[in-house]
């Protein structure tokens, strides 16, 4: 049987070492209509509403979300995505910035996270108002330098234990957030999947999001993003806006720390 | 196709149906020519779509350029640009020939405005993107293939 | 391969001393947060969260187990593989292309018509130009190694236990976890294996 | 009502370059909802620009323009505040119309 192995791996290797050296011609296609599809991103539309639904008075408090607290004190929302996950006093946790949005939507306008949490992706007939607000946030940090804080001991732990989740192999088929995004140069039929171990690929887990996906045509978060990963890796379901989910964006955000995030883009 | 359009629109009883279509409001009284084509919109091919719109005569041309992808990240979403450098280019028209109905759109520039589009569009399958210019009266066409593959769970 | 490993080690020391070493084991803390906020959802149950013995051993080593341990758990994994009674190995590798291709299977959302998601992450027939890479090319695998009845029962052994010859191999238990049924292991064992499938033209 | 659109001109020159945005489902009539029921047809069919009250650019469109359209044009010979007004009719009827005026390259 290791004989067989080694047949397999022998006969492999000259075909890799091919895919490593030459560019790979449908990627690089890709790359060049992906910032065409950028200019004129559908994202925007949802940035709009996002703004309006972050000044309207909303939920049964009547309240908007202005004196929402990002990280960077009440109602400052210019640079705040870029600074996020990172540990809020209030909840005494790490929270990205969709968890941050809906537990603002919960203590400033009275919504329940139930609610919320009941279906909080987009479809073709919805889009979440969470999604379109992280959107408007999302937007508010283009161009700036991504720098989720590590300096809270918690913000320490809270990456240590998002980079534990990320590698750690469960579920019918095996498989961790690493078996697909743990190496280099390696594709799901033709999509591009980038190492997020390393700083630079790590940068594509965030750069992009909040995205609109030409699939279907809807707007999603980095929630959606999540959720749907660990849906095909056959794992059960991560709670919405929970804990696990802002570690594991803490892992991937500090590992992207220091590159300029573009704002929300477009996804296949 | 605005050849069609202008036979239409001399028609006299055609001049009463647009009459009646913009009084329902379906028409925007400063839009000047024909209504939405129906015919060729229903069209199941792209030359019966083009001799719907009386454009099935066009000639072969290379001032027409295709901007498009060799192969589509996403056939939901693929992006052309089309510019035509035809003097007196009066309106460009899109078929994709193997969508179930191939005809697209047809865009009119005047004015002022120049023979160039950008639009993004669904495409089925692997087709030839088929472009029909009007310029001067007459028809003049290119195509150019977009491949479409599955893609993987990404995004 | 190694060289890479190497690499990606070192830079992934390299990562952590700009970011605070650690002083532990997280994996427990991590588990605990998943059992808290994860749901049962569909076909995929909160036992899916727990580590069986090869999950175990691999996330304990990083995908890197001392060879005794590895080739322990390799056997054991070998034992758990349920040959076909009849003695065949191949079936239709027209089924199997079609097997092939299929991604859907045993996520919270996929209900019965398990496919083998194989073009996910291999190479195969030469037709299919959208495949992925996460896995080595498939394609002329019958032609490289030839058709003995040795190679047969690899492909069909490695397709039914992965970690039966590579205990962290990326490649799921299709048939130890029985996502796939004998025949259409059959079917993706002829696709591989027999000399008229496509894939070894 | 329809979302509104989102336009941006820019000159270049004494070229506009006009980018819109629209917010429409485009269904094709041919996608089945949740409970397997066919979505009904619904998409935008003529789009009407006009430049300082000109219609400069009109198009006619077809179902298989993607979701959320964006389209792009350019018009010679506009200057820096400029109004430019889009109109969409769809299918069923329903219009929209938004307006932006011509910004030089930069600001």
């Amino acid at each position: 049987m290791r004989v067989a192995l080694v047949v397999g791996l022998v006969a492999a290797v000259p075909w890799m070492q091919a895919s490593a050296q030459t560019p790979d011609p449908t990627a690089a296609e890709f790359d060049k209509f992906r910032e065409i599809m950028e200019q004129d991103n559908p994202a925007e539309l949802f940035e709009v509403k996002g703004e309006e639904l972050w000044r309207a008075r909303r939920g049964p408090k009547n309240a908007s979300l202005e004196q929402c607290d990002l990280g960077l004190g009440p109602g400052v929302v210019k640079g705040a995505y870029v600074q996020l996950p990172r540990y809020f006093a209030d909840v005494d946790r790490v929270m990205d910035a969709e968890a941050r949005i809906v537990h603002c939507m919960i203590t400033l306008q009275g919504f329940k996270y139930e609610e919320l949490a009941k279906q909080p992706f987009s479809s073709l007939v919805r889009t979440p108002d969470p999604v379109s607000i992280v959107t408007y946030v999302a937007a508010q940090s283009r161009g700036m330098k991504l720098a989720a804080p590590q300096n809270h001991p918690k913000e320490r732990d809270t990456y240590e234990t998002g980079k534990a989740i990320f590698h750690y192999r469960a579920g019918a088929f095996d498989f961790s957030c690493a078996s697909c995004h743990g190496a280099d140069d390696k594709r799901i039929r033709t999509q591009p999947l980038p190492n997020f171990t390393k700083p630079e690929q790590a940068v594509r887990a965030v750069q992009g999001w909040p995205g609109y996906r030409m699939t279907g045509g809807v707007m999603h978060s980095l929630q959606w993003r999540m959720n749907d990963c660990f849906r095909q890796q056959r794992f059960p379901e991560p709670g919405y806006a929970s804990e696990t989910l802002s570690a594991l964006l803490a892992y991937l955000t500090v590992n992207a720390n220091g590159h300029v995030y573009r704002g929300p883009g477009i996804k296949r | 196709m605005h050849d069609t359009r202008r036979t239409v629109l001399k028609g006299i009883w055609s001049v009463g149906a647009l009459a009646t279509a913009v009084g329902a409001g379906l028409l925007s009284p400063g839009r000047a020519f024909a209504a939405w084509n129906k015919g060729a919109f229903e069209a199941k091919s792209a030359i019966d779509a083009m001799k719907a719109l009386g454009v099935a005569n066009a000639e072969d041309s290379k001032a027409i350029e295709i901007r498009a992808p060799e192969i589509a990240e996403n056939g939901a979403v693929v992006p052309i640009d089309i510019t035509s450098n035809i003097p007196g280019t009066t309106a460009i028209a899109v078929f994709i020939e193997k969508n179930p109905f191939p005809y697209t759109g047809s865009f009119d520039f005047s004015q002022g405005a120049v023979p160039y589009v950008h639009l993004r569009v669904k495409i089925g399958e692997s087709s030839p993107v088929r472009v029909v210019v009007t310029a001067g009266g007459k028809h003049y066409m290119t195509a150019k293939e977009v491949k479409v593959t599955i893609g993987g769970c990404g995004g | 391969m190694k060289f890479a490993s190497v690499i990606a080690l070192v830079s992934a020391a390299l990562l952590l001393l700009s970011c605070a070493t650690p002083t532990r084991d997280y994996t427990p803390d991590a588990l605990a947060m998943m059992k808290r906020d994860f749901h049962a959802k569909g076909s995929a149950g909160m036992d899916r969260l727990n580590e069986d013995t090869v999950q175990a051993a691999c996330n304990k080593y990083q995908d890197n187990p001392p060879q005794e341990i590895a080739a322990k758990l390799e056997k054991e994994q070998f034992a758990t593989i349920q040959w076909p009674a009849d003695g065949k190995l191949l079936g239709d590798w027209k089924a199997g292309e079609r097997i092939a291709q299929n991604g859907r299977g045993m996520a919270w959302n996929d209900k019965g018509g398990v496919g083998g998601s194989c073009y996910n992450c291999h190479q195969i027939g030469p037709r299919e130009s959208s495949f992925g890479t996460v896995g080595t090319s498939l394609y002329q695998f019958g032609k490289k190694r030839g058709y003995g009845a040795e190679i047969q029962r690899y492909a069909y052994g490695k397709i039914y236990n992965a970690k039966a010859y590579n205990l962290c191999s990326q490649m799921p238990r299709f048939g130890h976890v029985k996502a796939l049924t004998e025949q259409q292991m059959k079917d993706l064992t002829a696709l591989l294996m027999d000399p008229a499938s496509p894939v070894n033209q | 009502m329809a979302d509104p659109m989102k336009i941006r001109a820019t000159l270049q020159g004494d070229v506009a370059d006009v980018r819109v945005l629209m917010a429409h489902p485009m269904e094709t009539g041919q996608r089945k909802d949740a409970a397997g029921k066919i979505v009904p047809l619904h998409f935008i069919q003529t789009i009407t620009a006009q430049l300082n009250g000109k219609t400069v650019f009109n198009a006619d469109v077809s179902q298989a323009v993607s979701r959320n359209p964006v389209f792009a044009f350019k018009v010679k010979g506009a200057k820096a505040g400029d109004k430019i007004v889009i109109t969409w009719t769809d299918n069923k009827g329903e219009k929209r119309t938004d307006e932006t005026v011509v910004r030089a390259a930069g600001s």
